[in-house]
């Protein structure tokens, strides 16, 4: 049924917000199109994501656009479903003929509208993690956020720090924790770690203590790590509590979000995660570049919407940023031209961290761009 | 070894007992209309969601419960009014639809009136797991148990003690025969609306500390809780819970012993098997067609 | 007239996003006529459709990229692995009757689903897999003009023979099933033959379309095998109207466009959506063409 | 030779004997009728008889060949046909149709040739809807050629079942209750399209309670009390039978 909710559930947002009501604008508006999951399991990223996108579209307008050009914005909801982003991805291009493309909130929408970018030559920015999106590198596509190969690495390491080698795996069967899962066992080795447990469960299980007593029960455990979003991994850590384990228990990014500490409540005590600088603005060293720009975006954010800033909306943040500069330095919104730029980005400083792009590496991040956090007294404290 | 199956019976009791309060709710609306309806997870949402919100708006507990009850009779005495009464006479499949779309429009309504996020309630009796021969209960399971048979023992003393409830049980039985003896079916069809739609707040309400709940929760919900009522058997109230806690079970010790990316196909295997050896699903009556 | 309909529609197109949505549309269609010969004519539900339409869709996926076979060889196949699938599974759950038979149908449905996304290393996993553009004896279909009229034709080639069966001896067979099963055997018909076939028929309609559908696509992800998505493929048919080949068209049709244009209206999407769902069935409970059908039938007799 | 044999033919449900240890048998050509007061099995006694239900014991023999057990589709293909009690129209179809289905067995069941809807298949069809619109027009029915069966009164519908049940071409048609919910004038008119079947050859078994139709058009009559047999003959005999009286004044010996 949900399908049917997000059939096409489709948001034309009508941000487009031109100056003065009928006043005759110098140039065409430089178009960016939009495929959010806006509805569906992956909402509350295609969210905060969308709210982003709106809110810098609107003050870059107020301020007087770019190069005297305003800044239109499309955005359609995909509902997390990959045949819907292809069809909204065509009406991007197409009909609506957008300059760019930001979005894909997941790696399965992003996936399904990659063929179209590259048929259609528009140059795309995606907001998922999937390390397959840049991975090879497609001429027309780029992506902002981490991906969950950097997410286990940086997990990996810190267990490997803490001298631990012996660990159990548990992620939801769905996009996210799926492709997750995959990459800690393609990279776990690389840090001589032992997969010894490895456990799934469907995103909306109402118990996961079968799998975490099989876990328990599993010989030389010494730390859990658990990839998934949503409620799932606070279910896990709930459980986890419940069942009285004593190892270490590590989250991945997709948690890096209050919502997760206000639902797992206590039992969030001492879990770690890797997160972007953006959930820990205050505790930056004073000389971290990131500190200003995640200090601004996290007032703008909680100002604008009441509600706690999310690492995801700081993805679309990004990706505008980097879109944008492109078409400035550009100089026009010719789609090849825009495309060279964007893989030209160098030392971006963004809510995720530094960002230096190249023909090889349409991502642009390094693996310093991860903070550990742990989770002490309901609020995160940076450590490492 | 014991320990660990005792856990994994736990887990699966816990699910169980959550998939039995969504399964009662189909039971009912079945018994005396024969009407699937399939927003029946939404009631559940409905309560869950509008708890949560009051008491993160400073409402104490109870009133919160109450005025969440209250909201969600209301919604099902209006699906009942506006929705099914006027199509009571179309094909099954007509209704299952109309009730589909109930499901949806209650869905993009939560969406706009509360939002996306997940909401979460206090455990009624803390967290503090209970221990028993080395696993673990949380209280709150103890709970959801609790009301699921208090709310079986209110339904049994509600139709078989009740006039009103006997005038409910015969009118599935024959709507003539019941019309005949003076009872409207429109007002049983009404009541047996807000009862479910109480019975999925009340649910709402007590599954939140475990599973937490967001606009789309009643999905799941809904889908487990039909599984569950016609595993018992349409219609039978006892044998949707017992469903319910087959399900919940089956997914639990499926994950234990054979693969947890496999427990909700090997649940539905079973009630497939079941389904065939037993066409009216464990408890439900037997359908003798009169020709 | 549905040819003339398929053949003027494209001068509104002004762009290829027309064209996929009309290809969308009819592959939509095709599935649903399909359907309605298992609702609508011989009365017995199924909440698993999109289950056979994913396994025709990961059928053809599969057996083009990795075995190198070619798209028509790799959908005829997995049409026969389909109609063998649903034969095996009908015998048993077709003698299971309204909402005991939705139930099993749906279990099926999920149970596909689910081995489509948990065997990862087949079919990629919830992030699905991309597909090869469709050829046949050299001849590739591509772009969405060229697809539209390759779809067109089967529409039109499907809604014939969707026709023709339902004016004939099995098709009254299986109307019978529908009306009453036992007046239907002791005359003769073997209802739980017919059942099986439908269901055979349906799933093949649905196997074929999921392999054009992923050729066409490019990328498919499990998620077409949802239970929402089978879902769909019932509201399209009792919406547009059960036992009416035009108007599980008309359903298919319309329940593609309309997200389209709700796009609109943002977040109360869904409210419309579902109040446009309940509307329907109330004030039409045939469904949209068979009620306005009869309507002007009684206004024509009335005068 | 009997076209039909019963032989201590009995049925449970749940304990209670429906029909116990029944025996009798139909001869070739007769009008025969099963009477009984309400409860006494007669409608139990026909499902056995074409298949619906199983028997719990004994066994049945249509043209002396053991049928018990099978389908009621494969008793229509040797012959048997019936209509219902509680009737089984098919209302989604047309009057006409609903006839046609009844000659199914005579048609090409060929799933291809009904796709493709060849020539010769149409003219089959073609043929078919002839006869049928024939049959209708034997019943009584030729007004309601291109009727929905749905739109059509009781007793028109009564006699759609009739001609559904010959459209199969049976040797044997087993009428239940055809006169129920009839008035006078439509008793005797399906009175006389029995009386017209049975004189082309077919032999009727018939339930029915109208007693002076029972009387006036039966060969033989086989009277049933709680699933027993209480009496058998013809007519003159049967109504003489103080027995049947008594079950019939409901003062049980």
């Amino acid at each position: 049924m949900r399908n049917l909710t997000r059939f096409g559930a489709a948001f034309v947002v009508a941000t487009s917000v031109y100056g003065a009501a009928g006043v005759a604008l110098a140039a065409d508006p430089i178009k960016i199109g939009s495929i959010l999951s806006v509805t569906g399991p992956a909402s509350f990223l295609g969210e905060p994501e969308k709210k982003t996108l709106e809110m810098y579209v609107e003050r870059i307008n107020k301020d007087g656009g770019v190069q005297g050009r305003k800044v239109e914005l499309v955005v359609y909801d995909d509902g997390g479903a990959g045949e819907k982003a292809t069809t909204f991805t065509k009406r991007l291009i197409e009909s609506d003929k957008v300059d760019i493309l930001i979005g894909g909130t997941t790696t399965g929408t992003t996936m399904a509208a990659v063929p179209l970018a590259e048929r259609g030559q528009t140059p795309f920015i995606s907001l998922a993690g999937g390390v397959n999106i840049v991975e090879p590198v497609k001429k027309w596509v780029f992506k902002t956020p981490h991906t969950d190969r950097m997410a286990a690495e940086k997990v990996f390491s810190d267990m490997k720090k803490k001298g631990l080698t012996k660990i159990a795996l548990i992620s939801e069967d769905a996009g996210f924790g799926k492709s997750g899962h995959d990459q800690s066992l393609a990279v776990a080795k690389n840090f001589g770690i032992e997969i010894v447990a490895d456990e799934v469960y469907s995103p909306k299980d109402p118990d996961v203590t079968a799998q975490l007593t099989k876990i328990k029960n599993a010989a030389g455990v010494q730390a859990v790590f658990n990839f998934g979003f949503g409620q799932g991994p606070a279910i896990v850590t709930k459980n986890f509590k419940q069942l009285g384990m004593s190892v270490p228990l590590y989250q991945s990014h997709g948690v890096a979000s209050k919502d997760y500490i206000k639902l797992a409540g206590d039992a969030s005590e001492g879990v770690r995660l890797p997160a972007s600088g953006l959930v820990v603005p205050d505790q930056l060293g004073a000389t971290d570049p990131q500190k200003p720009v995640v200090t601004a975006f996290k007032k703008d954010y909680e100002t604008a919407f009441k509600s706690d800033v999310s690492t995801f909306a700081g993805h679309a943040y990004d990706g505008l940023q980097i879109a944008l500069a492109a078409v400035l330095r550009a100089g026009s919104t010719d789609k090849a031209k825009v495309r060279d730029e964007i893989e030209k980005t160098s030392g971006y400083v963004g809510t995720g961290g530094l960002v230096s792009m190249s023909a090889t590496d349409h991502m642009g991040l390094s693996p310093s761009a991860f903070h550990m956090v742990e989770i002490r007294k309901g609020d995160w404290l940076l450590s490492d | 070894m014991f320990a660990a199956f005792l856990q994994y019976l736990f887990s699966g009791l816990t699910s169980g007992a959550i998939y039995a309060l969504a399964g009662l709710g189909f039971a009912i609306i079945y018994n005396s209309s024969h009407v699937i309806n399939f927003a029946q997870g939404e009631f559940i949402m409905i309560g869950g969601m509008a708890t949560a919100t009051m008491v993160a708006a400073g409402l104490p507990l109870p009133l919160a419960i109450a005025l969440s009850m209250l909201a969600s009779m209301m919604v099902g005495v209006a699906l009942e009014k506006f929705a099914i009464e006027p199509a009571r006479n179309s094909d099954v499949v007509t209704i299952i639809i109309i009730t589909i779309g109930a499901s949806i429009f209650l869905r993009g309504a939560a969406q706009i009136l509360w939002d996306k996020e997940f909401h979460s309630l206090p455990a009624f009796s803390g967290e503090t797991p209970i221990g028993v021969f080395g696993a673990t209960l949380m209280p709150q399971s103890l709970w959801v148990f609790g009301v699921s048979g208090a709310v079986i023992v209110a339904l049994w003393w509600f139709f078989n003690r009740t006039m009103f409830g006997k005038a409910m049980l015969g009118t599935s039985h024959n709507r003539l025969a019941a019309q005949l003896v003076g009872v409207g079916v429109k007002k049983v069809l009404l009541a047996s609306f807000a009862l479910s739609a109480l019975l999925g707040a009340v649910g709402g309400v007590v599954v939140t500390p475990i599973t937490f709940t967001n606009y789309e929760a009643g999905i799941m919900l809904g889908l487990k809780g039909f599984s569950a009522a016609v595993l018992g058997g349409l219609g039978n109230g006892g044998g949707a819970i017992v469903g319910g806690l087959i399900v919940g079970i089956a997914e639990a010790l499926a994950s234990g012993y054979l693969s947890s990316a496999y427990k909700d196909a090997i649940a539905f295997i079973i009630i497939l098997f079941v389904l065939f050896f037993m066409p009216n699903g464990l408890f439900g009556k037997r359908g003798t067609d009169r020709v | 007239m549905l040819a003339v309909v398929i053949t003027v529609a494209p001068l509104g197109f002004s762009n290829s996003y027309y064209y996929d949505v009309a290809v969308n549309a009819m592959f939509n269609a095709i599935v649903c006529v399909g359907l309605n010969l298992l609702i609508g004519y011989a009365g017995q539900i199924s909440l698993g459709h999109a289950g056979f339409f994913a396994l025709g869709a990961y059928g053809s996926a599969l057996l083009t990229a990795s075995w190198g076979l070619p798209p028509i060889a790799a959908m005829l196949i997995s049409a026969t692995v389909v109609g063998l699938l649903a034969f095996v599974v009908g015998r048993p759950i077709l003698k299971l009757k309204g909402h005991y038979l939705a139930m099993a149908t749906l279990g099926i449905g999920i149970i596909i689903h689910i081995v489509l996304k948990t065997e990862a290393k087949i079919t990629g996993g919830p992030d699905g897999m991309s597909v090869d553009n469709f050829s046949l004896l050299g001849f590739t279909v591509m772009g969405d003009r060229m697809w539209y009229w390759v779809v067109g034709i089967l529409l039109i080639l499907t809604v014939w023979l969707a026709l023709n069966l339902i004016d004939s001896p099995v098709g009254r067979a299986l109307r019978a099933v529908h009306g009453s099963e036992v007046g239907a055997e002791v005359v003769g018909v073997d209802t739980s033959s017919y059942k099986v076939l439908v269901f055979v028929v349906s799933a093949v309609f649905a196997s074929m379309v999921g392999s054009l559908f992923a050729h066409k696509n490019g990328f498919i992800t499990p998620d077409i095998g949802s239970f929402m998505h089978s879902v769909e493929l019932v509201v399209m048919v009792v919406l547009g109207g059960m036992a009416s080949v035009f108007g599980a068209l008309i359903g298919a049709v319309i329940l593609t466009l309309l997200p389209q244009f709700l796009a609109v209206v943002e977040q109360y999407e869904a409210m419309i959506l579902g109040a446009i769902m309940m509307g329907t069935m109330i004030f039409l409970p045939k469904g949209l063409l068979p009620s306005i059908v009869s309507a002007f039938k009684r206004r024509e007799g009335g005068q | 030779m009997s076209l039909l044999k019963v032989e201590s033919l009995s049925k449970e449900f749940g304990g209670v004997h429906a029909i116990e240890n029944l025996t009798f048998s139909v001869e070739p050509g007769d009008i025969h009728s099963i009477i009984g007061p309400n409860g006494a099995g007669k409608t139990t006694l026909f499902n056995l008889i074409t298949g619906v239900y199983t028997p719990s014991a004994g066994r049945v023999l249509f043209q002396d060949r053991l049928v018990s057990g099978m389908k009621p589709y494969e008793l229509a293909a040797l012959g048997m046909s019936r209509t219902f009690q509680n009737l089984q129209i098919f209302f989604n179809m047309k009057a006409i149709e609903n006839v046609m289905v009844g000659h199914h067995l005579h048609l090409d069941r060929r799933f291809l040739s009904s796709l493709l809807r060849l020539p010769k298949m149409r003219r089959a069809d073609h043929e078919c809807r002839d006869f049928c619109a024939g049959l209708m027009e034997f019943v009584g029915l030729a007004k309601y050629l291109d009727a929905d069966a749905a739109s059509m009164p009781y007793g028109a519908l009564k006699r759609l079942e009739i001609a559904r049940a010959l459209a199969a071409k049976p040797r044997m048609l087993l009428l239940d209750e055809p006169a129920a919910g009839l008035n006078a004038t439509e008793s005797r008119e399906i009175d006389e399209v029995i009386k017209k079947v049975a004189s082309t050859g077919v032999t009727v078994v018939l339930v029915e309670h109208d007693m002076k139709m029972v009387m006036g058009i039966s060969d033989y009559i086989t009277a049933l009390d709680y699933g027993r047999k209480l009496a058998e003959g013809t007519p003159a005999e049967v109504r003489a039978n103080p027995e049947v009286v008594a079950a019939y004044l409901g003062a049980h010996a």
